[in-house]
């Protein structure tokens, strides 16, 4: 482990995975969700660059890029809908939203 | 990895945060000099010849005062709030080239810290992230007060980002690189413009940009006449409501600071940098910079507060489509090859 | 020990680390400046492989953007309207914990084992350097081969903007369709469709400029339109 | 661009009129009405001025344009028309024309939208038949898919929305299928040549191997199966027809159908010709079960629409009798059906939209006697009706017989049972006929002259009258005007055309011929 | 007279702009005008034909014309080709002939009815249909023609579509006809797929290669085609029923010149029969059981058309009868004295319904004879050469039938002939005396019968003139000029060489046989020696069988069309509705049932969802270790 190689990468990016995916489960507020979320696109991402960097491509890279701005898209929305949550059903506790049903 | 490099970019950091710092002092006497000439009145004049000691003065003030923690506080997040905005000030600096390498000690020194090659876009990241600082202080100080002025200012700067990163597109496009070398290197071409020869400045081929810079690099700062965070009248003064001493001087410090970055950075990108005759490169980029801290306090001495939806309204109804139209009447202009851009 | 791995496990150590308090903050607030950390450190590592344009779009878009949008929407919500973390529900911690667990050692099992790799690409260092850098070598393959994806991102994101819009208000939104709808929409299967007489379905909107007022003493006095406050047009408005 | 992107002119000017038409939802129903007749007018002459400019004696593409759209992916914008394409882009044109024509005074409401659905749908169809991509062809093939539904959906009659989400299920169905034979043969070439391309004449020149041509071969063949349709994924056609406003009918049955077998012949002929091969024995199986069920289906049908909606059932089956049957005769007699069938068919539809305008219902027991009230429409009626039953003389013969004779020429029981379809098509045609043009209108009593009136006194037999039973409808048959000016002409030119093709139909098979030998050529039947 | 070859075309295209007129402009502007365009168009065409047929008859070589090729389509290819030769310029004379006439009478006889100029339309159609028929030189352009003549056939029968048995009829007698023109195509289709052409000339020169399966096959394909048309056992239903049809119509077409297009076909095609000693056989047979069949049934009907109708059908087995024995002069020259003394009888029994107000069951007329001298004599003219009296045009053609098939070896044949002479002369003199003679049936009071005006009555004096003389173009027998003029299409079949005695014995035997008929009929209903009743009455079941049409229609109805329909009716409910909609309706129910199983699933706790999410990420994270990597290897 004297140099660096894509295992490290690639633990640094499990590891921030599985940090947000426990955020996930565990948690109920919607914001810290959703920030989880953001931990674990970014988890992936690390992945992706890591990989590129092994391989001198740059798909990896270009793939991050793309993961970024889907990721801005899913701000935007989650947020609109945290907001929206709040105002309608003044909570944002995920085990009070139930209007999935159906 | 060459070390001596390294280090060198580090002593030369060291070097320009020390500069800013002072050159921020005598912003601040500066300023009050030149709106106390606008509005007709002396200005600090009784500490030392001119009054050029006053900076001093007022810094050992500020650092005597008492550090008040509010109650409410959020306190680990209200210490580190005014620091952060402090520590990413200067950063934007880094990037900026102060004149061609000199050789030093048998050494060829360049004089720019780094000269990465998304150095524009890293300024902006830097500005982003400036935000921070006055969310979170807005925030921490557990003042509704403070509270809404950190939203506004945050919803302000983040909206000027945008058209500042966008106001920039129109000068990558031109030169096909982010760095700030290279686009300098773009400016020392020559402009031939109907028989007319002039430096290949971007505020002559990107005036639109220019003038778009220029608006959201006000806002950006949080300068009149977008200083609404600190709007007095409403808001007492906004998100540093709270602050006192030396964490209030913090954010002062940051503000100037950012204004002598953001003076640089323009100067850089549209008046050619260090690009002139006679005089050393370093001299010509302090003028033209300097243009720019005069252009601040005198929008400060002379324009009225914006209100705020005036002021949304403006970055995303006015400025944002403008550039949008800079970038794709450049792009057409690359595009098509018309001048000998 | 190379003085990169070195920089490496600090960058990792900081970066793991705040994710972790990302989870564990009661705070919200403290959550997202965890994030905020971890997100830099993670742009620093992005700067060790070679991508500086991630790093930095990572600090403009995921920092200087969402976390900031983040922190905006975790200050206009309530604060009541914020549970708690020691709530309940133990069983589901105690199963979340253990699929991270299970998750992890198969990762780890997989990334120890792994096997497979493709050909190495053709953007050596050399090869980027030769296009002028990093973000050169990227925007040269992103508008030649991945033209179509870019195009349908542009597209997502064009959406989402709309959906934020609408999500964030609802009632301005519905106004604005009722008008598109009778000049622009075509309605071909939609009773309403453009049938005059029959109006646009209404939603509650506000009645006194009161966004809120259940749920605890906050009520939030917002103007739904400048006009409330001040008889001056906004800038760019077009008064009707 | 050194010439007129002509075909794309013809595409998109009706895509034009309903742009404008989207654009401006104030249009009053006449304005409406005239940007339709613009646009479909606009495509129509261009589509003539595109055969009168077309080279009959040239194989291969012609007006051919080119775009790149997606090199990466070998996606671009290919246009072009040969042989095949170019009459069925006329035809297209010209029934477009007609069915807005047609819909001018039934279509009250909603006028604005249905006419920028029927634009829509025929750039969709005239897209389908002029692109040379697979990807664009795919694209049209779905945008045409939306507008039909809406039109029997939302203008249909009483069980519209069955009818639509059964039409656009089917349709859809098989069209993924074909998606999914697209990306298989699309791969297969790449990994063949490593071109990645979706050019339709390119990948045809490729050579895939025996078990995934018989795979890709039945991915794209049920897609067009189900469009065509063959027995047994016929059952969404009947519905469709019935449901149908008039013009929907008439395009379904005009062009809607002719895409199956112009897919057939566009791409499982020349992309798999030995599962074509494999394959066709069943096929022809199938289209015989197909010619000769539809036909006696149509037999017993008490609804107008749907008899002649099973016919269409019967003449498809010829059709895909003549692809299969993989020889000069039966390409010519399935190309000639088909556009025989969309012109015959398409005027049997107006002709039953005309019926239904006066009586508003479709069943033949309510008609009768029409050949005095309404002598012009029976005159078309015969004629129409003879041409669908085959008489030689009228389009349909032509087509008929060389299908018929083609399938003969390969299995000789094919040709004898397609044969026997002559006697039951003309059973169920004359009886049409008899039914709602002849005889009496239902409940009207015997002429004073009949000499079985003077039958019935003499021996007490009460007159046989025309219908079954007393008035069942309030509206009666006797007092329906003749065919109104309008109506006369969406009718005449077809007739012309039937009786032109009938008679001449040289004209069209030399436009078809260099087409038509590419296509055997890649069977290596020169000269058949 | 070769100058005729380039003008072939006026014969074909002046009925056919005639009845285009019509159709076209008829209703708005033409209207009782029509037999105006009509009349004179088809006399342009017989005027044609006239330099034709002297054009052939001369030069002994046929004509041709080219006009244009109808389908090219690969080595397929059908040419329009006008092709005069000896038997076609005969047809072309009877065909446009008996036309004019028939045209002349109808401008009488259709005066007054609101689709006047639709008759006039329908009927020049027919006369360029079947004068292309005659015309065609290609199998295909035949067959074309074959079923062109069959639509105005249709739309003839159908004149008066307001009834329901004239529409019935027209139906019927289309569709028949189709079952025989299924195994005509058919027939085609085998010639050209064994042959590669269709054209005569190629056809007959090749037809000795084909192997004698096939040559019967062909031939048998292509009678079919003929029994349809030519309305021979079993297919023969049609014709009395197309009597529904104004009564011109059935002179022209159902007498004289389309039914007799069947013969004429095979008379064309003599190659292909020639080639085929089976195929001939069949013909013979069919031809004598439909002669024998269709005359007993005249025998009891009442209805005078009917009665004509069915001497029609029985004659028509007489020509097949000398096709198949291979007396194929004798053939066309029956067709040719049929077509006047049939049209005649047809066109005398118009007169006589339209006399008696369109009355038409021999029981309710009677003594007219009185009301209608020249009805009556022209009529008895056309009974007596119907049946057969010396000299008369049908004793000479029909007596040289029986002849051609006694010597060609069919003697039973000759005798089932000589039978149904019997019976042709006992129903045609007995609708003769139930018409004319014998107490005055009708309703006097209201009914005032006359001699028809000049229209109607110059073509019946031309047709009894006819009918009388046409006998002696033929005469003598085997040798008359008829023959040497058919020789040249003929040569090379087998000639069977007539003795004197056995044409003087058959003569002498079918005339005897012919008085008989004739005295039978006379003691019935002149005499009143028998009672027809009584006679009925004894022969029960066989005059029930002969009555009821040998319960052909029955059959058809009971055996085929109804089943038919059961079995339509069966695949539209069963299969079409019962089994391939239910699958399909199914498939749609199948997916709702399971989505409102799935339903149950869906909890609305997001938290829940994203549970069950990761546990699916930990399995296929597992399932890859187990499956994908080398953990495990």
């Amino acid at each position: 482990m004297s140099e660096l190689t894509t295992a490290h990468f690639l633990f640094l990016s499990a590891a921030l995975f599985i940090i947000g995916m426990v955020g996930v489960l565990t948690r109920r507020n919607v914001l810290i969700i959703f920030m989880c979320v953001e931990l674990m696109l970014n988890a992936v991402n690390v992945s992706f660059i890591g990989f590129a960097w092994e391989q001198n491509a740059l798909t990896g890279q270009i793939f991050a890029l793309f993961v970024i701005a889907v990721a801005a898209a899913e701000a935007v929305i989650g947020l609109g809908i945290v907001m929206a949550l709040s105002r309608r059903l003044d909570t944002v506790d995920i085990d009070e939203v139930r209007q999935l049903r159906e | 990895m060459d070390w001596e490099a390294l280090i060198i970019s580090y002593l030369f950091g060291f070097v320009l945060l020390n500069v800013l710092l002072l050159l921020m002092a005598y912003m601040t006497w500066f300023e009050r000099r030149l709106v106390a000439f606008f509005q007709d009145r002396i200005g600090p004049n009784r500490t030392g010849p001119f009054g050029l000691l006053q900076p001093i003065a007022d810094a050992v003030k500020l650092i005597s005062k008492e550090d008040i923690v509010p109650a409410n506080a959020d306190r680990l997040i209200f210490l580190v709030a005014p620091l952060l905005s402090f520590v990413l000030a200067p950063l934007g600096a880094l990037v900026v080239p102060f004149g061609e390498s000199i050789t030093l000690f048998g050494r060829q020194i360049n004089l720019y810290v780094i000269d990465i090659n998304v150095a524009a876009l890293y300024f902006l990241a830097v500005g982003s992230m400036g935000v921070y600082g006055i969310i979170l202080g807005g925030y921490a100080s557990g003042n509704r007060y403070s509270l809404l002025g950190a939203l506004r200012s945050t919803a302000q700067v983040i909206s000027y980002e945008l058209v500042l990163g966008l106001s920039l597109v129109g000068i990558f496009i031109l030169t096909g690189s982010l760095s700030l070398v290279e686009i300098l290197r773009a400016q020392q071409r020559t402009l031939v413009l109907g028989g007319l020869e002039l430096p290949n400045w971007f505020i002559l081929s990107q005036p639109l940009a220019f003038v778009l810079f220029l608006i959201a690099a006000v806002a950006e700062t949080n300068r009149a006449p977008f200083d609404l965070p600190e709007a007095e009248t409403e808001l007492i003064a906004g998100y540093f409501t709270e602050y006192s001493g030396f964490r209030f001087s913090f954010y002062f410090l940051a503000e100037y600071i950012n204004m002598i970055v953001v003076s640089l950075i323009a100067a850089t990108l549209f008046l050619g940098g260090i690009d002139g005759p006679f005089a050393d490169g370093i001299w010509w980029l302090a003028a033209k910079a300097f243009i720019f801290l005069f252009f601040y306090v005198w929008l400060r001495a002379t324009l009225p507060r914006f209100r705020y939806d005036q002021l949304m309204g403006l970055a995303w109804k006015v400025l944002l489509p403008l550039a949008l139209i800079n970038i794709g009447m450049t792009g057409l202009v690359r595009l098509w090859g018309i001048g000998a851009l | 020990m190379a003085i990169e791995v070195l920089i490496f496990y600090l960058l990792a150590g900081v970066a793991i680390a705040a994710a972790a308090g990302v989870v564990l903050a009661r705070n919200p607030v403290h959550s997202a400046v965890s994030l905020v950390l971890s997100f830099v450190n993670v742009a620093a590592i992005y700067v060790m492989l070679r991508a500086e344009f991630l790093a930095v779009a990572q600090i403009i878009v995921y920092t200087g953007a969402i976390i900031v949008l983040v922190l905006f929407v975790l200050m206009l919500v309530q604060q009541q309207d914020l549970p708690e973390f020691h709530g309940g529900r133990p069983l589901r911690r105690a199963v979340g914990f253990l699929l991270g667990l299970a998750l992890l050692a198969e990762v780890a099992a997989a990334i120890l084992t792994r096997s497979l790799r493709g050909a190495p690409g053709s953007w050596t260092p050399e090869a980027v350097a030769a296009v002028g850098g990093n973000i050169q070598a990227i925007g040269r393959e992103l508008y030649s081969v991945y033209m179509l994806p870019i195009q349908a991102t542009a597209l997502l994101l064009l959406a989402a903007t709309i959906g934020a819009l609408f999500l964030a208000r609802p009632e301005l939104i519905e106004e604005r369709l009722a008008i598109a709808r009778r000049l622009f929409t075509i309605s071909l299967a939609h009773p309403r469709g453009v049938d005059p007489l029959q109006p646009v379905a209404e939603l509650p909107a506000p009645q006194d400029g009161q966004l809120k007022l259940a749920g605890g003493d906050r009520a939030l006095v917002m103007a739904r339109s400048a006009e409330e406050f001040t008889e001056q047009p906004a800038w760019g408005e077009i008064r009707r | 661009m050194d010439q007129i992107p002509i075909l794309s002119l013809i595409t998109y000017a009706p895509l034009i009129g309903a742009l404008i038409l989207f654009l401006w939802p104030g249009a009053t129903g006449r304005a409406v009405r005239w940007i339709a007749l613009l646009g479909t007018g606009v495509s129509f002459v261009l589509s003539l001025a595109m055969l009168a400019a077309f080279d009959r004696s040239a194989p291969g593409m012609q007006f051919t344009e080119f775009i790149d759209w997606l090199p990466g992916l070998g996606i671009a914008y290919r246009l072009g028309v040969d042989g095949i394409s170019a009459p069925l882009v006329v035809l297209t044109t010209l029934l477009s024309l007609i069915s807005v024509v047609a819909s001018w005074d039934p279509i009250q409401r909603r006028v604005r939208e249905y006419y920028i659905s029927l634009l829509l749908l025929e750039t969709g169809m005239l897209g389908v038949f002029v692109s040379l991509d697979l990807f664009l062809f795919y694209i049209f093939w779905e945008v045409m898919l939306i507008p039909m539904a809406l039109i029997i959906g939302i203008w249909g009659s009483e069980n519209r929305v069955y009818a639509a989400v059964k039409f656009f299920l089917y349709t859809l169905a098989g069209s993924l299928l074909m998606l999914v034979g697209i990306v298989a043969v699309y791969q297969a070439y790449f990994e063949q040549t490593g071109v990645r391309t979706l050019n339709v004449l390119e990948l045809a020149q490729g050579t895939y191997g025996q078990a995934f041509q018989m795979w890709a071969f039945a991915a794209f063949f049920l897609a067009f199966a189900i469009k065509i349709p063959m027995w047994p994924f016929h059952t969404w056609l009947p519905d469709a027809h019935v449901e149908a406003p008039t013009a929907g009918s008439v395009i379904l049955a005009g062009i809607l159908l002719k895409m199956g077998g112009y897919g057939f012949l566009r791409f499982n002929l020349p992309l798999f010709p030995d599962a074509t091969r494999a394959w066709a024995p069943f096929i022809i199986v199938l289209s015989l079960i197909a010619i000769i069920y539809g036909a006696l289906v149509a037999l017993v049908q008490p609804d107008l629409k749907k008899l002649v909606a099973y016919s269409s059932v019967s003449h498809m089956g010829f059709v895909t009798l003549g692809i299969f049957a993989l020889n000069a005769q039966g390409l010519y007699g399935a190309m000639i059906v088909m556009i025989s069938h969309g012109l015959v068919t398409g005027a049997l539809f107006l002709l039953v939209g005309i019926l239904y305008e006066r009586a508003h219902t479709r069943q033949i027991s309510a008609f009768g006697g029409l050949h005095r009230s309404m002598p012009v429409a029976a005159a078309f009626w015969g004629l129409f009706a003879f041409a669908s039953l085959g008489l030689p003389g009228l389009s349909g013969f032509v087509g008929e017989f060389l299908a018929i004779l083609g399938g003969f020429r390969v299995y000789r029981w094919a040709g004898v049972i397609a044969m026997f379809v002559v006697i039951l098509a003309a059973w169920y045609m004359l009886w049409v006929l008899q039914r709602i043009v002849m005889m009496r209108a239902p409940g009207e009593p015997p002429d004073p002259d009949d000499p079985e009136l003077r039958l019935a006194t003499a021996h007490a037999v009460p007159p046989a009258a025309g219908g079954a039973g007393p008035h069942e409808h309030a509206v009666d048959p006797r007092t329906f005007p003749d065919v109104n000016w309008k109506e006369l002409l969406t009718l005449a030119p077809l007739a012309v055309l039937t009786v032109w093709i009938g008679v001449y139909p040289g004209y069209l098979m030399r436009i078809l011929r260099p087409a038509i030998e590419q296509v055997l050529t890649g069977f290596g039947r020169i000269g058949f | 007279m070769e100058w005729i070859a380039d003008w072939l075309f006026i014969i074909p295209l002046a009925p056919l702009v005639a009845a285009a007129v019509n159709f076209l402009l008829g209703r708005w502007w033409i209207r009782d005008r029509a037999h105006w365009i009509a009349v004179p168009a088809v006399g342009i065409s017989f005027l044609a034909s006239i330099p034709a047929f002297l054009a052939v008859a001369r030069q002994h070589g046929p004509l041709t014309q080219h006009l244009y090729t109808w389908i090219p389509a690969g080595d397929f290819q059908v040419p329009v080709t006008l092709y005069v030769d000896q038997l076609t310029a005969v047809m072309l004379l009877v065909v446009t002939g008996v036309s004019f006439l028939v045209h002349l009478y109808s401008v009488g006889y259709i005066d007054g009815d609101s689709g006047y100029h639709r008759f006039f339309a329908y009927l020049p159609l027919f006369v360029f249909s079947m004068v292309m028929l005659v015309l065609a030189s290609n199998f295909l352009v035949l067959f074309v023609f074959w079923e062109a003549v069959g639509l105005c056939s249709y739309l003839l029968i159908g004149f008066w579509f307001r009834r329901r048995s004239a529409a019935d009829a027209a139906k019927k007698a289309f569709i028949v006809n189709r079952i025989g023109d299924f195994g005509f195509g058919i027939g085609v289709m085998l010639l050209f797929v064994t042959l590669g052409t269709l054209n005569y000339a190629e056809v007959f020169e090749r037809v000795e290669t084909l192997s004698a399966g096939t040559v019967t096959a062909i031939a048998l394909l292509l009678f079919t085609g003929a029994v349809g048309k030519s309305a021979q056992v079993p297919l023969f239903v049609w014709l009395p029923d197309a009597m529904e049809g104004p009564t011109p119509v059935s002179a022209l077409i159902h007498a004289a010149t389309m039914v007799t297009a069947g013969i004429f076909m095979v008379a064309r095609t003599h190659p292909i029969f020639v080639a085929s000693p089976t195929a001939m056989l069949v013909v013979a047979i069919v031809g004598a059981i439909t002669a024998f069949i269709a005359a007993t049934i005249a025998v009891t009907q009442y209805d005078i058309k009917r009665v004509v109708a069915y001497s029609t059908v029985s004659q028509l087995g007489y020509m097949a009868i000398a096709l198949g024995a291979g007396a194929w002069i004798a053939a066309i020259f029956h067709l040719f004295t049929h077509a006047f003394f049939k049209a005649l009888l047809f066109l005398g029994s118009g007169s006589v319904m339209h006399g008696l107000h369109d009355e038409l069951d021999m029981r309710r007329m009677g003594g007219l004879k009185r009301y209608m001298p020249l009805t009556y004599w022209t009529f008895l003219i056309g009974a007596a050469a119907n049946a057969g009296i010396l000299p008369l045009a049908g004793f000479w053609s029909k007596d040289e039938i029986i002849v051609g098939a006694w010597v060609a070896g069919y003697p039973v044949i000759a005798l089932i002939a000589l039978a149904a002479a019997f019976f042709t002369s006992l129903y045609m003199f007995r609708a003769v005396f139930m018409t004319f003679h014998g107490e005055e049936r009708f309703d006097r009071a209201h009914l005032h019968p006359h001699d028809p005006p000049w229209t109607m009555s110059v073509p019946l004096v031309v047709l009894a003139a006819g009918a009388a003389l046409a006998g002696f173009v033929g005469v003598p027998p085997e040798q008359g000029w008829f023959h040497h003029l058919l020789e040249p299409v003929f040569e090379g079949t087998a000639h069977h060489e007539v003795s004197p005695v056995t044409t003087l014995a058959f003569g002498a035997i079918s005339t005897v046989i012919a008085l008989a008929g004739l005295y039978a009929a006379a003691a019935a209903y002149v005499l009143g020696a028998i009672s027809p009743a009584a006679v009925a009455e004894r022969l029960g079941p066989l005059y029930r069988l002969a009555y009821n049409k040998w319960y052909f229609d029955d059959i058809y109805q009971r055996l085929i069309v109804e089943p038919a329909r059961g079995f339509a009716t069966f695949l539209w409910r069963q299969i079409d509705v019962g089994i391939i909609d239910a699958a399909v309706n199914g498939a749609a129910s199948l997916v709702v049932w399971t989505s409102q199983l799935w339903r149950r699933a869906q909890t609305g706790l997001v938290a829940n969802y994203v549970l069950a999410i990761a546990l699916g990420t930990v399995i296929i994270v597992g399932a890859y270790l187990v499956a994908g990597s080398n953990l495990f290897r």
